[in-house]
């Protein structure tokens, strides 16, 4: 048989059915998900920029940054779940007990911490009870949907049963000395200052640590695998087990991370802080671009997702929505969102 | 890509690469396997052959470590392996072509194909790094041997964007692309064509001259001859013989596998061809196929046929509604029919037995019930607009005798029967509608021989009848044996019209893979 | 007789200062009264559902009394008339408009409140400029009670005031009461003074405000615990804080339970022997029940809140 | 044929366990205060808003396609809210006519609860929106519109007799909320397992693709689907009015992730096609009686949560170990979330 007619076939074949092959503009939107968290993106800022044109200076993108510190850590390690077919819900509580206990710890025996070791122990705590969270997964064979829900509970519960409810306005003078760190500082013509505080390389450091693992290790191909179909991954040699740790514990270790940011910029610890937002990070998750589905995700699109996320958040004052209007904009928002997204998944 | 050392090996007598001794495999309530002894020879290649549901894949599955056996042991080089897991088996040189393909639809091309080397390297540790530039490069050195294009923007392909056959190439292409010393391809065939079947014999070839030992499963016996090689016979979980394919017929491999003796005659016989059913004019969906016209009258069997890419799917899903025609007619006993889903396909009493029959067919964990009445819930009605239990019981039950599915009642989920029981299920759904015009899409796709004969006189039963039948299928022999007509088509249009009645399978042949595009 | 007398005070949420502060006082009453059971409980999310749900059960359990901070009076409404039905004496506290009460204590009244807030942070700001107001949510109603109440004095008494943006919703949380506080303060550089309800909005402003550098330029005003607040008194950032303390609001409540159960009145005028409460204003409340009011508003400022240990 | 299966049922015998030993719990460790029958009664009414939310939750996982309603108690506070702003425009004098108005208020409730349903079923079957997103985002914007017309308040309705005998009443000793409830969860087990509706539900959650091939309308499914949920919340919506004799646009916030507890415990499957609605019942029922018993035994609410969760976690364990050999294909079901 003549072998070249049977690759001019196949050839005809790989590029005849994913029909948008040509560079159009759909096509891009369809290769790059994220390319439609960006258009959504400048969409509101055109829109605020024109109802208040006050919207437009350093400071606000300053504080915008900043009050996506803690929901991007979070998504990151939502996403990571999401990618490999899992989801997160416990993520909050997980930040609430580490921050929390850390903060009473240090406060209590060890005040004179340096705010690395601070970090480092959040960072371990957090990975701690998200492996906890990977055990639970792979041992019950169970959804990470129901198994989450389960530790949420018990861990906001161990938290305030067992931890402490009362929060404390004195934390160690490491954190709150972190909290108030400054990279970069910008007086308003009306004598305001704005600054850019040192959490948020915090983020940075953690969007590149979590692409360089998506993106150069096995690991990270590993957790697309899994996300992709589990049975086949498991039947190609991939471990679920170390994934399915790796994945908790990785969304963990972020989220302990994230716990101890938080302390640090709100300069309180507050045990009933953080649980609750777990819908409107998954929220972000998947307004960039990830599925609920699994398998799919990027750090830059998660990224967008908060972005667009935190922008509607803290826009609405200045745009003039009234207080009472506010939650049902933001609801309408994210119902829009949806449906742009919607549209990117028809063909 | 196959090694150096390995070749010298083919030279000297065949070398025991792995045996089985006293495999044993049980699920809840069945026992798959019993007592399966089996060596398997480097540089040697293997058919295994038997009935569906016989354990041929629960065979495979325990060599390449997805399942762990129940009892037995297994050597490999004379190695006792103690407990063999999915990862010790590719570090031993065991690649698998899955029945599924297992390939990750949302992974590139490249990763599919190569991703396994480096995690086989780094013996299955994760928190290794990855090299991007040598997973590009064996994949396209893999690609290549399975005649598929190699560049970047290919390798980069998602593998779910990619069409069926392709798929399995890929999946070829993956047990291929490291140095492997066994290569087991679990019906590796059912959606390529014949042009891309030959390539793969000679792949096949490449590896034994190599010294690997190929394992090939596959329901197509023709194939196997081409191959060569020897034949295991498996029935019920046992292997009931073992030889040098050629020593066999197809009779007594086909009594081998079913215990009985099977027809290689023409199913159709006394066609009584009745009046004008159903016309189709100028039909066309672009970009899938244009100006489609033919009829189909009462009683009939028309077959049509195409390599993949020719429009003959795009076809049965217009005919079934799933995915409307744009353009021409389509008239069911003389009214013209608007087919916008396939509740309007149901209706109008056309029905459409899909070819995939896990991911577009079945309710794989309801039960057999369900599935059969699932097209017929509105007549069911009861009391209160309930579903009337009894009826369905009955119904389903009836369906279940008829077809001949073994079963011991219909509460059983489907997914506890084996392949060709369920496609019975499938077309059970579908007689179920009292279908004037019934569209069979690979109705045998992965059914073995037993279970073929029962659904070809089903099919016979059916036309019989006065149904009007579409058979859609690249099986040739199948289409020989049950047509009355016979429609070829080729980029989207048909090209060529026969009466099927005395036609020759070689001439069929020689028009399927010829370059003729013209209606002649 | 024997059997002691068991009141349980229910508050809106369990855990916080707030409520821990009012929980010394409720332990406090029954070591002060032998005879007197104690004990307070409350939900573990700030939602009335949560709490009307409590309620429900300790109606089943047939307590003598109950003492009720409400999260939100009108929900408890059928609630608290079955517990009367069954004989449950019901005190409220936070609660003005609650019908099926015997007794509703207010440590003041809700609007003078908000009002005498209003004027300190007047006074701040030299009676001109911008001003706006938070609250922890727009359902809570005392919460907009204060910030209604000091928004129509700031109408009546200083007409050189303008409120914008009013009743921000913190949620009662200090991360979202400080991002609001930042737009707000993006959108009118030149806002001159917060008045806060929730105890955790003045925190969320005073850092805010303290992060902008404007200690001293922008005036905060609130509801706080000495506490909390603190930090943010010492920096200047917050101006002068105001509360009632719980505990004796704790005590108040369990005080009037066990007069009802022994069967006695509370008249205008009276001596609860609480600080705060010492001459108590009685009148007829919107349902069965009175309401007594005592004068037992705080207003510290940094000069004197380390007086108050919670 | 049924009986047998409905013992074979791990996820019901679990619960069932459940039931029983919390119940002998409570009354042992209460010396029998538990058992009283105003404390069932209690329960009785505290256990249908959350049940009938639960439900919808349930309704829509079983749908399949990632299906979950997070717009429940959203959209029952606001149906209670549009009522209750409604009525007093449409009734003049509730005491006058307190049957018009209560049917008024019921109906104005339905309808709104019709509507909101019918929302998120448009927006999921026709836009074809993620639905944990487009719920998320309709419970915000039905919770916002809650606001926006109440100012965040809460608004006391009338409390006419009928509307006050809805929340409050029993009927030979049972709460009215509760026979509600039951009624209405009767009625959509029945729907499940005897009507179309039911049967094509379960097939779509288990194969979308194939229910298409057979002719089966997802997207009139999954809008009927969101319809229900939502008509649903809007009857835990007037429930909830006449049992606090008030609206307000956040009552219950903390529901929201108590339905879907309530749901998975029940062994409703997250990825469609399984769900049992006497499992549900008995799930929701642990639940209010773990509750109950530890309010009874003065044990703190946070510990509650605590064993909530390791309640659903030894859900999930016991139908791991010893259930896995007797139900081979249960694992690779349960497997993907
Ligand atoms: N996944 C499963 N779970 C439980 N039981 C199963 C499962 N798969 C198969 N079975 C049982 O094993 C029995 C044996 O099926 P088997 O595959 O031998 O049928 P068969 O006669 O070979 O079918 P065919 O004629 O189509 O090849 C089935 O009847 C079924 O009851
Ligand atoms: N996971 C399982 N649980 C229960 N039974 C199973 C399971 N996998 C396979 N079986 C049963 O084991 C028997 C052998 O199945 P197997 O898939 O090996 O057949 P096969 O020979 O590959 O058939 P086919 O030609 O249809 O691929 C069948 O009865 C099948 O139903
Ligand atoms: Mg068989
Ligand atoms: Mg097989």
């Amino acid at each position: 048989m003549d072998a070249s007619t049977l690759t001019r076939q196949a050839a005809d074949a790989s590029t005849d059915a994913p029909v948008q092959r040509r560079p159009s503009l759909a096509a891009l939107l369809k290769k790059n998900p994220s390319a439609f968290t960006l258009l959504l993106i400048v969409l509101v800022v055109l829109t605020v920029a024109l109802i208040n044109p006050a919207f437009f200076q350093l400071a606000v993108l300053f504080d915008i940054v900043r009050a996506c510190t803690t929901l991007g850590l979070f998504a990151l390690g939502v996403m990571i779940v999401l990618a490999a077919g899992g989801i997160d819900v416990s993520f909050a509580a997980i930040a609430a007990l580490t921050m929390y206990s850390i903060t009473k710890v240090v406060m209590t025996w060890f005040p004179e911490t340096h705010i690395a070791v601070i970090l480092l122990a959040g960072a371990v705590g957090g990975a701690g009870l998200g492996v906890l969270n990977g055990l639970l997964v792979d041992w019950l064979k169970a959804p990470s949907l129901i198994v989450t829900i389960g530790t949420q509970y018990l861990y906001r519960g161990i938290l305030l049963t067992f931890v402490g409810t009362v929060f404390f306005m004195n934390i160690p003078h490491a954190m709150d000395s972190f909290g108030k760190l400054t990279l970069a500082r910008h007086d308003t013509a009306n004598g305001l200052h704005a600054v850019l505080p040192a959490t948020v390389l915090v983020l940075v450091l953690a969007s590149v640590l979590t692409w360089w693992l998506l993106n150069r290790t096995l690991m990270g191909r590993a957790v697309y695998a899994v996300g992709g179909s589990l049975a086949i991954a498991e039947r190609l040699g991939y471990k679920l087990r170390s994934v399915h740790l790796f994945v908790f514990g990785y969304a963990g270790f972020l989220s302990g991370l994230a716990g101890i940011v938080h302390v640090s910029s709100t300069r309180l610890a507050n045990p009933f802080d953080l649980v609750g937002s777990e819908l409107d990070v998954i929220a972000a998750v998947v307004l960039g671009g990830a599925r609920i589905t699994g398998g799919h995700g990027s750090v830059m699109g998660t990224l967008l997702g908060v972005l667009l996320v935190t922008l509607i958040n803290n826009v609405l004052i200045l745009a003039g929505v009234p207080s009472t209007w506010q939650k049902a904009i933001i609801g309408g928002f994210i119902v829009l969102a949806g449906a742009v997204f919607a549209l990117r998944r028809e063909k | 890509m196959t090694s150096q050392t390995t070749s010298s090996v083919s030279a000297a007598p065949a070398q025991e690469f792995l045996r089985l001794q006293g495999i044993h495999k049980r699920f809840a309530g069945v026992h798959a396997l019993r007592g399966v002894d089996l060596t398997i020879h480097a540089g040697e290649i293997y058919h295994l052959l038997g009935e569906n549901g016989c354990g041929k894949s629960t065979l495979i599955k325990i060599i390449a470590g997805a399942q762990p056996p129940s009892e037995g042991e297994i050597y490999i080089q004379g190695q006792r392996v103690a407990e063999l897991t999915p990862l010790a088996s590719l570090s031993l040189g065991i690649e698998t072509v899955y029945q599924d393909l297992s390939l990750l639809p949302n992974m590139s091309v490249a990763e599919n194909v190569a991703l396994s080397e480096q995690l086989v390297h780094h013996q299955g540790r994760l928190a290794r790094l990855f090299d991007r530039h040598a997973l590009n490069q064996t994949a396209a050195r893999a690609l290549r041997a399975v005649n598929l294009p190699a560049d970047a923007d290919f390798l980069d392909t998602r593998v779910d964007e990619l069409p069926i056959a392709t798929r399995q190439l890929i999946a070829i292409a993956r047990a291929i692309a490291t140095s492997a010393r066994m290569v087991i391809m679990d019906e590796p065939t059912t959606s390529l064509t014949q042009k891309e079947v030959d390539a793969l014999v000679k792949v096949i070839n490449g590896l034994r001259a190599n010294g690997v030992a190929v394992l090939f499963v596959s329901h197509k016996l023709d194939e196997c001859f081409a191959i060569g090689g020897q034949a295991i016979v498996f029935r019920d979980g046992e292997k009931v013989a073992q030889g040098p394919i050629q020593q066999f017929t197809k009779a007594q491999l086909g009594q081998l596998m079913t215990g009985k003796q099977l027809s290689q005659e023409r199913y159709r016989v006394d066609a009584q061809l009745h009046k004008p059913l159903m016309e189709v004019r100028a039909l066309g969906r672009h970009g899938a196929f244009e100006d489609v016209s033919f009829a189909l009258r009462q009683g009939e069997i028309l077959g049509i046929t195409g390599l993949l890419d020719s429009g003959r799917n795009e076809l049965a899903l217009a005919l079934a509604g799933v995915e409307p025609a744009r353009a021409g007619q389509i008239t069911l006993e003389g009214q013209p029919l608007s087919l916008r889903n396939p509740g309007d396909a149901i209706t109008h009493g056309i029905g459409y037995v899909p070819e995939d029959r896990i991911s577009e067919g079945l309710f794989l964990d309801k039960s057999i019930r369900d599935n059969i009445v699932t097209t017929i819930l509105r007549k069911l009605r009861g009391k209160f607009g309930a579903l009337d239990a009894a009826a369905c019981q009955r119904f389903s039950t009836d369906t279940v005798r008829q077809l001949q599915i073994a079963t011991p009642d219909v509460d059983r989920p489907v997914q506890s029967l084996s392949g060709g029981n369920q496609q019975r299920v499938l077309i059970g759904r579908w007689l179920a509608i009292n279908p004037r015009v019934l569209i069979l899409h690979g109705p045998t796709v992965g059914v073995d021989v037993g279970s073929k004969d029962i659904i070809y006189r089903i099919i016979q039963d059916l036309a019989q009848r006065g149904l009007g039948v579409i058979l859609i299928s690249d099986d040739l022999p199948e289409l020989l044996q049950n047509c009355d007509n016979l429609l070829l088509m080729k980029r989207g249009r048909i090209v060529r019209r026969y009466a099927v009645e005395g036609l020759a399978e070689s001439e069929l042949f020689h028009d399927l893979v010829s370059e003729q595009s013209q209606e002649s | 007789q024997n059997k002691p007398i068991d009141i349980v005070t229910v508050v809106k949420i369990t855990g916080i200062s707030w409520f821990n502060r009012m929980e010394v006082g409720v332990k406090e009453f029954a070591a002060a009264n032998p005879g007197v059971t104690t004990r307070q409980i409350g939900p573990a999310q700030s939602d009335a559902a949560q709490q009307q749900r409590l309620v429900e059960d300790l109606v089943a359990k047939k307590v003598d009394a109950i003492a009720v901070v409400s999260m939100d009076p009108p929900t408890l409404e059928p609630v608290l008339k079955r517990a009367l039905d069954r004989g449950i004496k019901v005190v409220t506290h936070e609660a003005d408009n609650q019908k099926n009460t015997l007794v509703d204590i207010e440590a003041f009244d809700n609007t003078a409140y908000g009002a005498r807030l209003n004027d300190r942070l007047a006074a701040c700001m030299g009676q001109a400029g911008k001003w706006s107001s938070l609250v922890g949510s727009l359902g809570s109603q005392s919460q907009v009670q204060w910030a209604d109440g000091g928004a129509a004095n700031a109408a009546k008494k200083y007409p050189k005031m303008t409120l914008v943006d009013a009743k921000n919703e913190s949620a009662n949380d200090a991360e979202k009461a400080y991002a609001k506080a930042k737009e707000i303060l993006r959108k009118h550089p030149d806002i001159k003074g917060f008045q806060g309800s929730s105890s955790l909005d003045v925190l969320g402003i005073g850092r805010a405000v303290e992060e902008a550098g404007l200690q001293g330029k922008v005036c905060v005003y609130g509801t706080g615990l000495p506490s909390e607040a603190a930090k943010f008194l010492e920096s200047g950032a917050v101006g002068g804080i105001a509360f009632w303390d719980p505990k004796d609001a704790g005590l108040a409540m369990n005080k009037a339970a066990m007069m009802l159960v022994q069967g006695k009145k509370i008249t205008d005028g009276m001596d609860l022997g609480i600080p705060g409460y010492n001459k108590v204003t009685v009148k007829k409340g919107p349902g069965v029940g009175v309401i007594v009011t005592g004068q037992a508003w705080v207003e510290v400022d940094k000069k004197n809140y380390k007086q108050y240990a919670f | 044929m049924t009986m047998k299966l409905k013992i074979s049922d791990p996820q019901l015998l679990f619960l069932l366990v459940i039931n029983v030993a919390i119940l002998l719990v409570a009354t042992v460790f209460s010396h029998g205060d538990f058992l009283d029958i105003y404390n069932f009664q209690s329960m009785a009414s505290q256990l249908p808003e959350l049940g009938l939310l639960a439900i919808g939750v349930a309704l829509a996982m079983i749908s399949g396609n990632g299906g979950i309603d997070l717009s429940g108690i959203g959209l029952a506070n606001l149906a209670g809210v549009v009522a209750a702003a409604a009525m007093p425009l449409l009734v003049a004098a509730p005491d006058a006519a307190p049957w018009t108005y209560t049917l008024g208020f019921i109906a104005v409730a339905l309808v709104t609860g019709l509507l909101g349903g019918a929302l998120n079923g448009w927006l999921i079957s026709r836009g074809n929106l993620t639905p944990i997103l487009c719920t998320l985002g309709t419970q915000m914007i039905f919770t916002g519109l809650a606001v926006v017309l109440t100012n965040g308040s809460s608004l006391r309705i009338s409390v006419v007799d009928p509307i006050s005998a809805i929340g409050n009443e029993s009927v030979l000793g049972v709460p009215i909320p509760f026979i509600i409830f039951v009624a209405l969860l009767l009625l959509v087990g029945w729907l499940m397992r005897y009507s179309l509706f039911g049967i094509k539900l379960y097939l779509l959650g288990t194969n979308a693709r194939a229910a298409r091939y057979a002719g089966i309308s997802q997207n009139r499914l999954r809008f009927a689907t969101y319809v229900i949920s939502g008509v649903l919340a809007s009857v835990a919506g007037i429930i909830i009015a006449a049992r606090t004799a008030s609206v307000k646009a956040d009552y219950g916030n903390s529901y929201l992730l108590i339905a879907i507890l309530i749901a998975v415990m029940a062994g409703v499957r997250p990825q469609g096609g399984y769900g049992r609605m006497v499992c549900l019942f008995f799930s929701a029922l642990a639940l209010q009686l773990l509750s109950s018993t530890f309010n009874l035994l003065e044990i703190s609410n946070f510990f509650r949560d605590c064993a909530w969760g390791l309640l659903l976690l030894c859900f999930l364990a016991s139908a791991r170990v010893s259930w896995r050999d007797f139900f081979p294909n249960s694992k690779a079901q349960l497997r993907k979330s």
